[in-house]
């Protein structure tokens, strides 16, 4: 099938998606710092029907809140496989588009779509809570007219995708005391 | 036995951000507990070395993301230490109103966050929305909400306007005006008070011994602060007092900072009435930013963050870079062997009171 | 310098010869001392209320071939603070542990053990502790370059769009 | 568990709840409420392209990497510009703003705009341009550099002079010169644009010189100044740095970025400190090319003459320096007063071409001794060099009295006198100069010494057609400089006659000059002839300019020769039509050292290639 195709059950189900997001709260970076302005009620996202949700076995969104260090992105790798389909992925800030200002640091990733597809990127850094709620907008129209298709890409290309990961981290898999 | 391996974190939602703790647990009770730091590594330490003197101003704030001004302010004291430079007056008074309206931000979002783990959401959906009002401030004052690279080696890079002064006299006494009623909300609130007191004690000796700093070592009743004993800045010119309790559980701790707000605000207070007209800032050496350079030479400056003692180590061989600076994020000892040692023996639904009441703060000791 | 700390360079000096101090400002002082005399001087310190371990972090003196150990303690009675540092050779980066004097050494070993590559004779926990699957120098040491680590691991963004056109178009010099 | 005291109970707490009931909502209806950033804010740049000169101080500022300088080729290409605007990635821009604060120019600001979301990662690399990023008419600034936030130093580190009273009573020259710690002070303002590069007739090494000076390492900066750039044939030499440190025009410094807020860098005070301050050029740099069995005649011993020798002889030729005076030199020896360009100074450099093997032999005059056929026979090419020893006259009557003498002529007699080689020149109680350029200033102020040594006043006065001090060709510097000294000028002032009475001269008669250039910028002076000057002088000194004398150049080659306003036409290389004569200096180019010196260059690189093609 091809990306864009939708039958017309799914084009329906894209419509109530898009009204009722969960965001997966895992606060990766910096960033995170925006996310309980955006929260709560100064600029107070639920409006849009979307909220912070602990599991991301519930989660719609994945949110990349700046730059990802390598023990991070193992994490995340986890995190995003674990979500259910349809989902998608934000990246915030700088740092996840070319690396940011640790664009030469040693322990961090430069660029986020280099291991997992990525929907919609903000800039700034880092970026404010209105940029972040436009961005939220941006993104349900996105669902609605079908374009949101990050997940599709990370199947179909799984093969690339793994070969970066494992090119950057060397094994996705965690070794510490308590996973032997 | 039944004992129970329980991962808490990085992904979890709280004010301690993205920081692992591993725990075995027996029933409900946490039996050892280890740390796991590092998911916020970025090498700080070593990312310095690679920039010039005056381009760390746009790296260093991120190392701690609620109260980003403490490390502009300890690595432009710490230059300033080194190579002698005679701030202007002005200046130091706007970098104590930049630090303690940092302050109030960073405990806006603290002490009513304690309403995160014990589910009591409405302080802190106010706690944050009145730090917004604080960042109000710094985005006119600095330009942006936060990072706010504005403190520089030998001043800082504007000047404050008649119009942000009067921005920072108004929203004082909003949040002046809304402390009363955090206290109705939080500290006359009987489940709170049941949820929080006699939970995650650290006694005096066992502080000290560890090296915890700030509102973790006076909620046991020590009067030490960093402001007091080893001031900076002007603090020894303004009048404030130290707020300390006798318990060292995890109600005093959130109270505590409750009440250095007010000190706070009477700091800035007096700042804006004290401060002279002059210039903001000296430049830091001779010539053009790209050819800054510190003279040899090492210094230890420490000030007082909203989590304890928080100092740089700076190492200068004279060149246009630093050659070397190390950062103390003042959380490091509860992080680890706090975590580590006192932990154990708390219940699994008090962890995320132990460790937000604690500080622990991820981005600084990771760095 | 304050009274105290007078007073506990002059203990010091009775205890280390050839003890190297140096002021920094009134209230902060470096003094540099022969690695065997370390735990000594710390236990002095310790003992005369600079109690308080603000620090242990190391310098690498690669030109040198020396790793500068520096210690700092903060009294707070006086604020006084005392930078000890001592230079241990870089080739055999081993130095004794402080874990029984202030049980947070215990993590600043461990850390500068996985930054530097110094190991501490009694303190055997010496895991990683911020980086995982290391594969390079310690990433402190100054023959480590960060940027080229970073290039081999984490490649950037090439951007191919012909942003001058875009720039010409918005200026209004060219027709989009 | 313990001490777990209850607060007490207030019956009515519930109620106060209620009061929120009435109170504003804080939520800010965003997307729908529009919410402007401070007036500080850093969001997105704008660059107004027509004021940024390329300089690409922002790029290595930028703590992030962020911008890059990129080629903007329908851009004019002048000099103090570079045709490339800065490109900037928002995948790296952390919004510090520094890049703003350090703009030389100012072009570069911040806007108040704050929200940029795409899906696509390409779209977040931009050249801003006067309407932002997304090409908004009226962007609303934010965060722009003040007086504080400047990270530039603007203000020269002043250079020590005698004062103007000290320095008229002798000829010692009179700048003292950077101390250390000035001139590391100075280098320090560098900002490494290389505007200064693109703008120096011979393209020296600015830059990495000053750079060097800043890191305290002279023999490396000396090395950049006699060697170049060596992995590109040493562009960017310059074998008379001592001259040029001292005297050159410094068109550098009128390119120099710092310059658009600010005062320039230092850049030929700075040079001068290098060759002051190193002891023999010839420990320092090792020159020691493979020997080639061929060789060269040099024409003229000025800069361009040496010039060429220096850069021919580096490349193993072997080198001999005809030269008519009795001191090597030319204009440098014979024409700048020593006050400016002291002996020691030309000596330091001509003694270090020397010691690469070239044999100046002086007292020779081509075309009288020997002649220009002989050399060809016996050289494989012969470079010219001569320069323009004649002067010209403005034909007004009474400028065939004896006392009315030619600039150049009485510089040289100065200088010999000065260095006891040739008897006292005559020294008039007053004297008018005609002329506004440097040579002028340069008899002015000569005799103004000479004046205050012989009769303890200074009473000089010059006149030139150009109506402002701006006009005037001569630098500013010497202008201000000479009226210290006691110098009077008349701008804006054309010769009508000498007056001449009883065989002495009395004066000089002036008509107002409304006029120099026509609309098309030709030299085509109107006057007022109703508006009259009358200044006293018992000697004229007519300094308008000088010219080329080509007497020693065989009919037969002349002829094959092509002139254009008196100056030889040569190619890229300074190759004449004639293709073993080279010629450069004031007869090709002009006019002054430092283009001399880029003719030798350009010269030397020349004969390289026609002689390694094997052709005699």
């Amino acid at each position: 099938m091809s990306t864009n195709e939708r039958s017309i059950w799914e084009k329906i189900a894209d419509q109530l998606r898009s009204k009722s997001l969960w965001m997966l709260h895992y606060c990766t970076g910096c960033g995170a710092i925006e996310l309980p302005p955006s929260m709560t009620s100064r600029f107070d996202m639920e409006r849009f029907g979307m909220g912070p949700m602990a599991t991301p076995r519930q989660a719609d969104i994945l949110f990349i809140t700046g730059y990802l260090s390598a023990k991070t992105l193992r994490r995340v790798i986890y995190t995003y496989e674990q979500m259910p389909e349809p989902k998608y992925v934000i990246g915030f800030g700088s740092c996840t588009l070319n690396g940011g200002i640790y664009y030469d640091s040693y322990a961090t990733i430069n660029r986020l779509d280099y291991y997992i597809p990525v929907d919609l990127y903000i800039a700034g850094c880092m970026p404010r809570p209105e940029a972040l709620l436009e961005a939220f907008n941006e993104l349900m129209r996105m669902i609605r007219k079908g374009e949101a298709n990050g997940w599709k890409r990370y199947k179909e290309n799984y093969e690339w995708y793994k070969q970066n990961q494992l090119r950057s981290l060397g094994e996705v898999f965690i070794h510490d005391e308590f996973h032997e | 036995m039944g004992e129970v391996k329980l991962f808490f974190g990085p992904n979890h939602p709280g004010m301690h951000g993205n920081f692992s703790v591993h725990m075995y647990v027996e029933g409900d009770t946490v039996e050892r507990a280890r740390p796991l730091p590092g998911f916020l590594h970025r090498g700080f330490e070593k990312l310095m070395e690679r920039r010039l003197w005056y381009q760390n101003l746009a790296l260093i704030p991120r190392i701690c993301v609620p109260e980003p001004d403490i490390n502009e302010v300890c690595y432009a004291m710490a230059i300033e230490k080194i190579a002698k430079i005679d701030v202007p007056e002005r200046a130091q008074w706007i970098r104590m109103i930049i630090l303690e309206l940092a302050r109030i931000a960073s405990h806006m979002m603290s002490f009513p966050g304690i309403g995160g783990p014990l589910g009591l959401y409405t302080s802190s959906f106010w706690g944050v929305a009145d730090r917004d009002r604080i960042l109000d401030i710094f985005e006119s004052l600095t330009g942006a909400r936060i990072y706010h690279m504005f403190i520089v080696p030998g001043g800082v890079r504007k000047d404050l306007t008649p119009k942000i002064q009067d921005l920072i006299v108004k929203t004082l006494d909003y949040i002046e005006g809304r402390l009363p009623d955090y206290e109705d909300l939080i500290f006359k609130n009987r489940i709170v008070h049941t949820r929080l007191k006699g939970i995650a004690l650290l006694d005096r000796e066992t502080a000290l011994e560890l090296g915890v700093t700030g509102v973790g070592l006076r909620a046991t009743g020590v009067p030490y602060d960093i402001r007091k004993v080893d001031p900076y800045l002007f603090y020894d010119k303004v009048d404030f007092e130290i707020p300390t309790a006798t318990d060292g559980d995890a109600y005093s701790r959130v109270y505590l900072k409750y009440l250095e707000i007010y000190q706070s605000i009477k700091i800035i207070r007096q700042c804006l009435e004290k401060m002279p007209e002059g210039k903001v800032n000296v430049p830091l050496s001779e010539g053009s930013a790209l050819r800054y350079k510190v003279p040899k030479g090492q210094a230890y400056v420490h000030i007082e963050s909203t989590r304890g003692e928080y100092g740089y180590f700076m190492v200068s061989d004279g060149g246009e870079k630093p050659y070397r600076v190390a950062v103390r994020g003042a959380s490091y000892p509860q992080t680890f062997i706090g975590v580590e040692k006192y932990l154990p023996g708390t219940r699994i639904e008090d962890v995320p009171i132990w460790l937000s009441t604690m500080d622990v703060c991820a981005p600084e000791v990771d760095r | 310098m304050t009274n105290s700390m007078n007073n506990t360079i002059e203990r010091l000096k009775s205890i280390i010869r050839n003890l190297k101090v140096e002021e920094i400002d009134e209230r902060e002082v470096k003094i540099e001392i022969k690695p065997e005399m370390v735990l000594n001087a710390l236990s002095l310190l310790k003992g005369s209320g600079y109690s308080h371990l603000s620090i242990i972090t190391a310098v690498d003196w690669i030109e040198e071939n020396k790793f500068e150990l520096v210690y700092i303690l903060f009294s707070w009675n006086d604020g006084g603070k005392f930078i000890v540092s001592t230079k241990i050779d870089r080739k055999k980066a081993k130095f004794v542990t402080v874990k029984h004097l202030w049980p947070i050494a215990r993590y600043y070993e461990r850390e500068l053990h996985e930054f530097f590559g110094i190991s501490f004779e009694g303190n055997d926990d010496m895991r990683p502790l911020f980086l995982e699957n290391w594969d390079d120098l310690p990433p402190l040491r100054k023959d480590f370059d960060p940027m080229e680590y970073s290039k081999k691991k984490f490649p950037d963004r090439e951007y191919h769009k012909d942003v001058i056109h875009e720039a010409k178009v918005i200026r209004g010099d060219l027709n989009g | 568990m313990k001490n777990k005291t209850m607060p007490d109970k207030d019956f009515f707490s519930p109620i106060k709840a209620w009061k929120f009931l009435f109170k504003k909502p804080v939520t800010i209806k965003v997307p729908y409420v529009k919410r402007e950033a401070a007036e500080r804010y850093r969001g997105f740049h704008i660059n107004d392209w027509n004021e940024c000169i390329g300089c690409g101080t922002c790029a290595k500022i930028c703590p992030t990497d962020a911008i890059k300088m990129v080629e903007v080729d329908d851009l004019p290409q002048e000099y103090g510009q570079k045709p490339q605007r800065p490109v900037i990635d928002y995948g790296r821009c952390s919004f510090c703003a520094m890049c703003v604060d350090i703009c030389t120019t100012g072009s570069l600001k911040m806007t108040r705009e704050y929200v940029h979301i795409s899906p696509e990662p390409e779209d977040f690399i931009f050249a801003p341009t006067e309407k932002g990023i997304h090409g908004i008419e009226e962007v609303p600034v934010g965060w722009v550099r003040d007086e504080a936030s400047e990270l530039l130093e603007l203000e020269r580190v002043e250079m020590e002079m005698l004062d103007g009273e000290e320095r008229v009573q002798s000829f010692i020259e009179y700048v003292k010169g950077y101390s250390k710690e000035q001139a590391i002070h100075e280098a320090a303002r560098c900002v490494e644009c290389a505007l200064c590069t693109d703008r120096c007739p011979q393209h020296m090494q600015i830059p990495e010189y000053i750079k060097a000076i800043w890191k305290d390492d002279l023999n490396d900066a000396l090395k950049w100044l006699l060697k170049g750039d060596e992995t590109n044939n040493m562009l960017g030499a310059n074998p008379f740095s001592a001259v040029c440190g001292r005297v050159c025009t410094h068109k550098c410094e009128e390119a120099c970025s710092i310059g658009n807020r600010g005062e320039a860098i230092a850049i030929r005070w700075l040079k001068r400190y290098i060759v002051d301050n190193v002891s023999d050029y010839k420990k320092i740099i090792e020159i020691k090319p493979a020997k080639k069995d061929k060789k060269i005649a040099i024409i003229g011993s000025g800069p361009a003459g040496l010039s060429a020798a220096y850069f021919l002889s580096t490349m193993g030729y072997d080198v001999e320096v005809f030269e008519s005076l009795s001191k090597p030199g030319g204009v440098m020896r014979y024409g700048i007063p020593s006050y400016r360009l002291p002996d020691e100074a030309l000596d330091k450099d001509i003694a270090f071409i020397q010691a690469l093997g070239v044999k100046i032999h002086v007292g020779i005059s081509v075309g009288k001794d020997i002649s220009l056929e002989s050399l060809k026979e016996k050289y494989d090419a012969v470079f010219i060099s001569t320069g323009f020893s004649l002067g010209r006259s403005t034909k007004v009557p009474g400028t065939d009295h004896e006392d009315v003498l030619q600039a150049l002529p009485l510089l040289r007699e100065i200088r010999d006198y000065l260095r006891g080689e040739g008897p006292k020149p005559k020294i008039p109680k007053s004297l008018v100069v005609i002329g506004g350029g440097n040579v002028a200033m340069d008899v002015a102020r000569s005799i103004a010494r000479l004046q205050k040594v012989e009769y303890g006043q200074v009473d000089v006065k010059v006149t030139s057609l150009e109506r402002t001090f701006d006009e005037m060709p001569a630098d500013m510097e010497e202008i201000e400089e000479g009226s210290e000294e006691g110098i009077e000028f008349y701008p804006g002032w054309g010769p009508v006659r000498i007056i001449i009475d009883e065989e002495k001269i009395k004066g000089v008669e002036l008509k107002k000059c409304v006029e120099v250039f026509d609309e098309n910028g030709r030299f085509n002076p109107k006057f007022d002839e109703i508006q009259k000057l009358y200044l006293d002088a018992d000697m004229v000194v007519e300094a308008i300019g000088q010219a080329p004398d080509y007497s020693y150049l065989p009919e037969d080659l002349k002829e094959q020769l092509e002139f254009v306003r008196g100056r030889l036409v040569t190619n890229e290389y300074r190759q004449t039509n004639i293709e073993w004569l080279f010629a450069g200096g004031d007869i090709v180019n002009g006019p002054d050292i430092i283009h001399g010196v880029a003719d030798g260059y350009w010269a030397a690189r020349g004969i390289d290639e026609y002689l390694s093609k094997g052709v005699k």
